[in-house]
């Protein structure tokens, strides 16, 4: 079973060289921390900012330069700035190669919901819903249960969507699965989970065709 | 061409109960805090609230909201502010939830003269509801209108008499879209330098979007998330 | 009877203070040599600039500064370059005050056309549509007979249009008329021209109502 | 992130008979001159050429022109170019008149991701003919639809094998809108510098736009009007 750290892991072997890529706050911010050596990716951040680059060092900070989750970060060389009227355009416009986002539901047919919960959590849906309307290669990740044990990964939201059809893949602290019109495609196991353990663990269609591989990270 | 007023009671005369306004800033970077402090100071209320987010319980928006001054906030992301979510979830207070794209787009446009236009975000979700649905390509779109506002507050990092305004690092993101959206435009500014100092090839905001313009003081910029790495390590 | 140069001084005397100005190519090209003193007024070029000043000095000429009419000019202090796209959002959303162009016919509805002749001039349109139908304030700068001393006032236009019910005034050789439901509204007649000339020149409906004065230059 | 290739001729690798383009520029003002002579050199035809203007007889798009190889041009002002008028009135050249705004929106909406917007350009006109007509605020507008490219070529005064470009002066016009509506985008500026060295907060079209970049050699920049005045009077 992974932990967030292995799930981040695993999805930065998604990344191919010379890709624009958005991370969603929580586990997909740690995708930065694993990008495979050799590799140049740069990374948007909704707010304005394309090759952000580490956190400043301690006295460094400068409240005019934060990414997406109001934390305060640093530019690498070749980095730019720009409105978020310009930063969406760019996200609307199909410019970045890959979107990176947690939910805390997935249904089988690609539908996402991870912005409200109704009469609880209100916070609003940011940048999430243009993200992905718009983005070609979606990829959630976030754990396969929820705190009660229940599956994220279901037959239909039961909660508001933020997006539908749109999600790619998912990587969870179980497994690796592929969106396809008979449901969720099982890829790969995380290390020392079985079939048996995922199949359980997901309330959508789960599709499950030859030997499933287990992950290497 | 000499927009320069004072301060920012000067900047918000003529700012009424009930009026729409804009406010830039993402979190509580780039806001526009001086004209805030005279909104709470003023006590204008019954205001609708154009921004992003709406600050913290104690810093940004979240000033005019404990003084009760909003009554209806748009916005994409509030998750900062446990008074407003109080607020919103006891019907206090009116709130629309926009994405962010959108919102972004519909400031741009209302001040571009696209009275509306198709965009992908919300489709199958709420936010679709009662609106348009039209397919390009062979995908669903909705079909958004632009936002206007009575006026719009920036705050940008330097700026000239004219109004020309260039903004410092992250903290451009939504004010240039809501420059351009404002019946009348309000930019505060670090600094007011004079007309020729900003090199005109790199100006962010052309004056022509902004009427009135001052030089903030006391600047707080708050930062509502300092991550730090330790330099032990090179 | 007004020259080119007439006509542009008579339009100067609508600037206000403050007001930002689309000026044409040909007359209203002009009219930036009449500012009043103490006015201040900044000069939009729809190519991407605010703020143009007059053309360089012999020798000082630059490539990469040129207004909409193609020719080289100079920046005043206070200026600013942008793209096109943000330069006809200024266009179309409103910020430009006054906009001043030539025009081969105005009809006494506002109607104008002023970008082709069909089957032999076809040189476009090029922003003038986008000005006529965001300005709220049009004027149009032309002599009031073509060469042939046919009327360029009409009761509708013969050309495809550039724009429906946008002019609001017409300054001409001879005189200066709004645009009413009525029709052409004469407001002022040019120097040593009797409203009788104006009459006879004027083919769309022509409203005189009291005495005419002449205009001060 | 390196998209450093040598030359014009392999920055247009794979243009071939019958694409569409788009070329920034207005007038001869900020045109990519090393494309247009390498697409020249190639002969690659039957182009759609979206563009603000169709050059002179003998510089910018009037080379490609006098040689045959576009098909249709989608532009705002042919004024200049006594071949192209010459093509046109002949019906060999098919020409798309558009609005010079419609224009710029409608390749900035097609970068943007907005398949379609509403404009009061153009209502009541031929260029309104076949569109859907609407009324904002009591004022009709017309929907304009998004306009794609193929290949967007560029040109720029400065740029980084990022991708990252800086314009100078007027010579911007068309080009950051087009740059971002290319499937590939193609720039060629006049000096390639080395990341780091463009500030981040002054960059004009972000790099992620581009997908091609090369430096360019012996740019002409000829001067349509040369409009000077003397130092005499001073």
């Amino acid at each position: 079973m992974l932990d967030k750290k292995g799930i981040a892991q695993r999805i930065a072997q998604e990344l191919q060289d010379g890709w624009y890529v958005n991370l969603g706050i929580g586990i997909p911010t740690l995708v930065a921390n694993y990008v495979p050596e050799g590799l140049s990716v740069e990374f948007q951040s909704e707010n304005g900012i394309l090759g952000m680059g580490p956190f400043p060092y301690e006295g460094e900070e400068d409240a005019d330069m934060i990414n997406a989750g109001k934390q305060t970060v640093t530019l690498l060389p070749g980095a730019s700035i720009f409105d978020s009227a310009t930063s969406f355009a760019m996200i609307r416009g199909g410019h970045i190669q890959l979107t990176v986002l947690g939910a805390m539901e997935v249904a089988d047919n690609g539908d996402i919901a991870n912005w409200k919960i109704p009469g609880k959590m209100v916070k609003g849906m940011g940048g999430a819903m243009d993200l992905v309307a718009s983005a070609e290669n979606i990829i959630v990740a976030m754990m396969h249960t929820n705190k009660r044990g229940q599956s994220k990964l279901l037959r239909q939201c039961s909660l508001p969507l933020t997006g539908v059809k749109c999600v790619k893949r998912v990587v969870t602290n179980l497994a690796v699965m592929d969106i396809t019109p008979q449901g969720f495609k099982l890829i790969e196991r995380a290390p020392g989970v079985s079939v048996d353990e995922i199949k359980s663990a997901t309330e959508g269609r789960l599709v499950i065709e030859g030997d499933i591989p287990e992950m290497q990270l | 061409m000499n927009k320069l007023v004072k301060n920012a009671a000067e900047a918000i005369e003529g700012i009424q109960d009930g009026m729409t306004l804009m406010l830039g800033g993402f979190g509580l970077c780039g806001i526009p805090e001086n004209c805030i402090a005279a909104l709470a100071e003023q006590g204008i209320s019954g205001l609708t609230c154009i921004s992003n987010n709406a600050g913290v319980d104690d810093f940004g928006l979240g000033l005019l909201l404990q003084k009760r001054q909003i009554r209806k906030m748009i916005s994409s992301y509030v998750g900062e502010n446990a008074e407003f979510e109080r607020q919103m979830l006891s019907g206090e207070l009116e709130v629309d939830l926009v994405p962010q794209g959108s919102l972004a787009a519909r400031c741009y446009m209302a001040g571009a003269g696209v009275p509306a236009f198709f965009t992908p975000a919300g489709y199958g979700t709420e936010v679709a509801e009662g609106k348009e649905v039209r397919y390009f390509n062979g995908k669903p779109h909705i079909l958004e209108t632009a936002l206007e506002a009575d006026f719009a507050i920036v705050k940008a990092w330097k700026g000239d008499r004219f109004g020309n305004l260039v903004y410092k690092g992250s903290a451009r993101n939504f004010n240039p879209a809501m420059a351009m959206a404002g019946k009348i435009t309000i930019a505060e500014v670090e600094e007011i330098v004079e007309p020729g100092e900003l090199d005109p090839n790199f100006i962010h905001t052309p004056g022509v979007f902004v009427q009135r313009i001052f030089e903030g003081t006391n600047y707080e910029k708050r930062i509502e998330q300092r991550t730090v790495r330790q330099k032990t390590q090179s």
